[in-house]
């Protein structure tokens, strides 16, 4: 038990976990610090890049295997039943309308890519590796729960909630969102170079990776803590629920990956995927899709609550959780 | 020189929306429209800024200057598409010098 | 459709400042107020433009709108407010759709 | 409070000439200018956004307060000034309290 | 044959390239992906900076020759001839007016710096070196053809094309651009620092380099996808000189490389700065001389049809061509 | 004496000062080059995370010393009564009036943490070391000068000067300007977190940091020269002031340094950050503390003239002297 908790204060003391409690420190202190927003834009677009890249370099470089299937379809599965848990469960629990509980609950089934590089690099630290393809299952993670998000606002109105006058643009938005893009973009990028010129873009996208995280975590706290000063407008039962549902998801994703069979690290990833919120692609896709909703509440639930949630406590807990089950 | 009295139409509205705003306006016949930034705002939904992550909660500032009665449409138009966002539609009035322009 | 006369002020003002004037509209009543970018500026007191890194000597626009009584309150307490600083308070006449917003 | 009526003017034109626009204000004895930014725009010569690199294309919006005299002066000379440039140039009323600083 | 199709698909097969094909593809596809303008500006002025460095600190540790002098030399020229050569190819196969002629012609006769850039890294790729002044060379071409354009723009008008009341700041934008200033002073930094001290700055400036080259390009890539959808004002006969036109400025280039004995290297390097139109420097310096010609027309043409044509299959054709020629 | 001159023409042919210089020459020309500001505040930010955390792993590494007391009361003394001597100075020397004189005292009174880099960075070069935790002194001496500054405004005035309305908005800009809050956590982080995560984030904070210093230093080049362009609003016995009252700065601070033992690297850093006069944090304060006070006078004094002068002059010929005092 003492070895558990030392690992997850060896977890803690890193620049990039303390940078973003700094950052939500400083927020909350309301000091006079941010982060140009075309900044955070580009850092966002960097790790997304450098991740996919990354994944599709380690897959050319392994034999092909059927766990890259399992873990396709685990994903898949993952994201597009996620949401309906996340609603019963806020169904039961709290107040929130049907309208409001389906955009939170696709914002649970799909994932937050840093959340995800947070995990990779606590891997990196622990000395546990993962499978390559781990980016592309998060890539395809991040869709399916908006399809349920709308099913889940259709159901029992008629449609009336949800917008199909803006079909267009919402398939884009779903479909062809900057993370979608960026990440299988990359993947792809890294899966056919050639390793010579891949090798190239390292010390950009592999070398400063950390460094970079490091600051981008900071901003997040600092955007976290503006978030969490509106935070009013979330009941103590939804705030509960911002908490406890990411536990669900991480057993949910650590199950499944152990059922299919991958290592360790890639069923920490798996976990730490399905526990994670949207706070970039889902929340733009749910202003198209179910304009009625107020983002308001689901965004501060995903980015000051879920989101610190697992960073600072959740994954390092999956982690732990996850080599005490595996004896690793 | 001659100027000529054109209504300004200045809707505030969600980013993501911003792009179905310009499609109605041009729809309508508008000339042409330009977008404004807004770094911040506070109203009856709460605060936001343009720092948020994924833009879902920005805003931006669709302007069009159009004659009176185009006017008239497009701010109905526009209105009653934008009924379930967060919006603020202004009208005032100005001057132009070109008035084969809008 | 019925639109209904309002006042826009905006406040072009230095940036450490934006706060305290958004304080002064919100307790006048004002029930929503947005923050504009302004990018340079020449006056009185020379040039400035956003380059300058502290944003010591930056300005932006803080804009509200507002019904005529209210927007004659805030209107004198943001000049009494802003009297030491670099300003510009500029009224006038709009015209909105949803008059219980304002 | 008294107020005093003024005129505004907004130039929004191609960045590569508002220099130019600014001196040619200031050379109509404007106090002061302002210049607001523009994200994207379309018109009869088609998009035009930001992004673009070298800032060519772009557009940004030259904003000056002055009285109705010299407004009408600045107006001839800047619309003859720009006649072969992407511009549109807005009249528009608004009242400001410090008459002496415009 | 096959080999030279080889080393062609080869050239591409590398995440810098890759990358400019996602965000042409993705801006194509209206995803919803931008990269905010202060980064672009902000890459393109480091990108500048970089390769400034490099070529000073190159010229610096080599012997002063003769064929820096005739580089510059033979550069300025063909700067001055390609837009006399651009505005008859315009004249006698498009109906384009003489007022955009001359404006087109300025951006052919001037240069790419992002396409130099990416020939270096090509050139790198295959192993070949090449004169550390070609980057004086780029710089020293940016502005004469500004000159002849305006020029052409007045000839037989009296002068009335062209605007003589801005002549203030045309000089500034003609040889106090970002462009000129930051190469050539990055090169002169390079050439007189202690190279103990230029060293410090390398793992900035040459390390990270193709990196950001590589985000650089999925920038380009979008901005020219989102120009090419304004593509509907270039006649066929236009377009068909945006492709057929760096051909030309490469074969000229090449061969003026040959006669003054540039390497083979440098040879390429100066095909492609005479291929590559510009799409940052001269637009501005046009709006201010020939306010007349319409921007999008030329904009449209150097950005979105012959940047990509340049990119993907000019110079990796330049380079096979010159190294078949040189038996490198 | 020629080695004298020879070591500061050394430290000058650099690319870090060599940048500054260009950026002040092509400002100074007007040329058509700006550095967007969203980057210049994120390179800022960067900065001073870079040197806090490098402070902070430094102190981690060192035994606890007696030195790290006694420099940062020495910070705290320099800091609060150097404003007085300042004001004294512009009181008998010029006509400045009461109120502009308390602000520009206490911008002298507090530290411009890119002069402080651009020490480090110097140092370095010459192969000298320094103490880890000069960079808290540095974060110390931000504020003391502040309340120097109000006190003076406010003293024979009956506080009219002053704005006491303001007071949470101002203490908000005194102790959590981002400078502070950057600094300090950093240097925390930098602290507490275990040796081998801080390794991870080296390439980023460490290798690429005198790249970045370059390209800022360029941008700080073309600030300053924008600035310099209202220097008219300046009498020539303020900017006399602007830069004799930096040698003052100086030798004050290395006196203190030499009192309480410091490394001659200390000492430099320690004359420097007293030389140094803020164009941050402390103009930002004043406008909230003494808005009656034209923040242009003290600004264009603090950023154009005292700045350059520094960077240029000053580091070098206190690198020298403390050199040659010390021996070393
Ligand atoms: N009266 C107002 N004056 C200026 N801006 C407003 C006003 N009301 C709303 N806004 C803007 O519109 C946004 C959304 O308003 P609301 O729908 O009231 O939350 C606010 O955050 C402001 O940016
Ligand atoms: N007449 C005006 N028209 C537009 N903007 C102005 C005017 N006067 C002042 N400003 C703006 O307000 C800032 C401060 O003005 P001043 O107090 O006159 O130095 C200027 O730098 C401009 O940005
Ligand atoms: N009627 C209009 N309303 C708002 N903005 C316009 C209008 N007409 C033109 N603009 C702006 O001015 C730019 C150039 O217009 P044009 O000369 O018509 O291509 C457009 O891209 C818009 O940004
Ligand atoms: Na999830
Ligand atoms: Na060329
Ligand atoms: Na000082």
């Amino acid at each position: 038990m003492e070895g558990f908790l030392d690992i997850i204060a060896g977890n803690l003391l890193n620049p990039v976990i303390l940078a973003f409690v700094l950052g939500i420190g400083a927020g909350l202190a309301r000091a006079e610090l941010s982060i140009p927003s075309a900044i955070s834009k580009a850092m966002s677009i960097y790790l997304m890049f450098a991740i996919g890249l990354k994944g599709g370099i380690a897959v050319a470089n392994s034999p092909f295997s059927m766990s890259l299937i399992l873990a396709l379809v685990a994903g898949a599965v993952l994201s597009f039943l996620v949401p309906f848990i996340a609603n019963a469960f806020l169904q039961f629990t709290t107040r929130v309308d049907g309208t409001n509980r389906a955009a939170i609950a696709a914002h649970y089934g799909s994932i937050s890519i840093v959340t995800f590089v947070t995990a990779t690099e606590m891997l990196r630290m622990s000395g546990l590796t993962s499978e390559g393809f781990m980016v592309a299952v998060a890539a395809l993670m991040e869709t399916p729960a908006i399809m349920t998000g709308i099913w889940l606002a259709n159901r029992g109105h008629g449609g009336a909630q949800s917008n199909s006058g803006l079909s267009k643009e919402l398939v884009r938005e779903v479909f062809l969102n900057a993370s979608v893009v960026v990440l299988v973009g990359a993947f792809v990028i890294g899966l056919i170079s050639t390793p010579e010129a891949s090798q190239k873009v390292q010390p950009f996208f592999t070398d400063i990776f950390q460094g970079v995280l490091c600051i981008f975590l900071l901003d997040m706290g600092l955007i976290a803590a503006a978030r969490l000063r509106g935070v009013k407008i979330l009941s103590p039962a939804v705030i509960a629920f911002g908490l406890y549902m990411p536990v669900v998801g991480a057993v949910l994703g650590g199950v499944a990956g152990w059922l299919i069979g991958l290592s360790a690290g890639g069923t920490v990833l798996l976990a730490t995927l399905s526990a994670s919120a949207s706070y970039i692609a889902v929340p733009a896709a749910m202003r198209l899709a179910i304009p009625k909703a107020n983002p308001a509440i689901s965004l501060t639930l995903s980015l000051a609550i879920t989101f610190p949630f697992n960073v600072i406590i959740g994954i390092p807990v999956y982690l732990a959780v996850v080599r005490w089950l595996y004896g690793v | 020189m001659d100027v000529h009295p054109k209504k300004k139409i200045e809707v505030m509205v969600e980013t993501p929306i911003v792009n179905k705003v310009i499609g109605i306006m041009r729809d309508c016949g508008a000339t042409g429209v330009s977008v404004l930034p807004v770094l911040r705002g506070e109203g009856h939904t709460g605060d936001w800024s343009d720092k948020d992550l994924g833009g879902a909660i920005d805003m931006q500032m669709v302007m069009v200057i159009t004659g009176p009665r185009r006017a008239a449409q497009i701010r109905d138009q526009v209105f009653a598409a934008l009924a379930d966002y967060r919006a603020m539609i202004l009208l005032s009035d100005v001057e132009v010098i070109r008035n084969e322009h809008f």
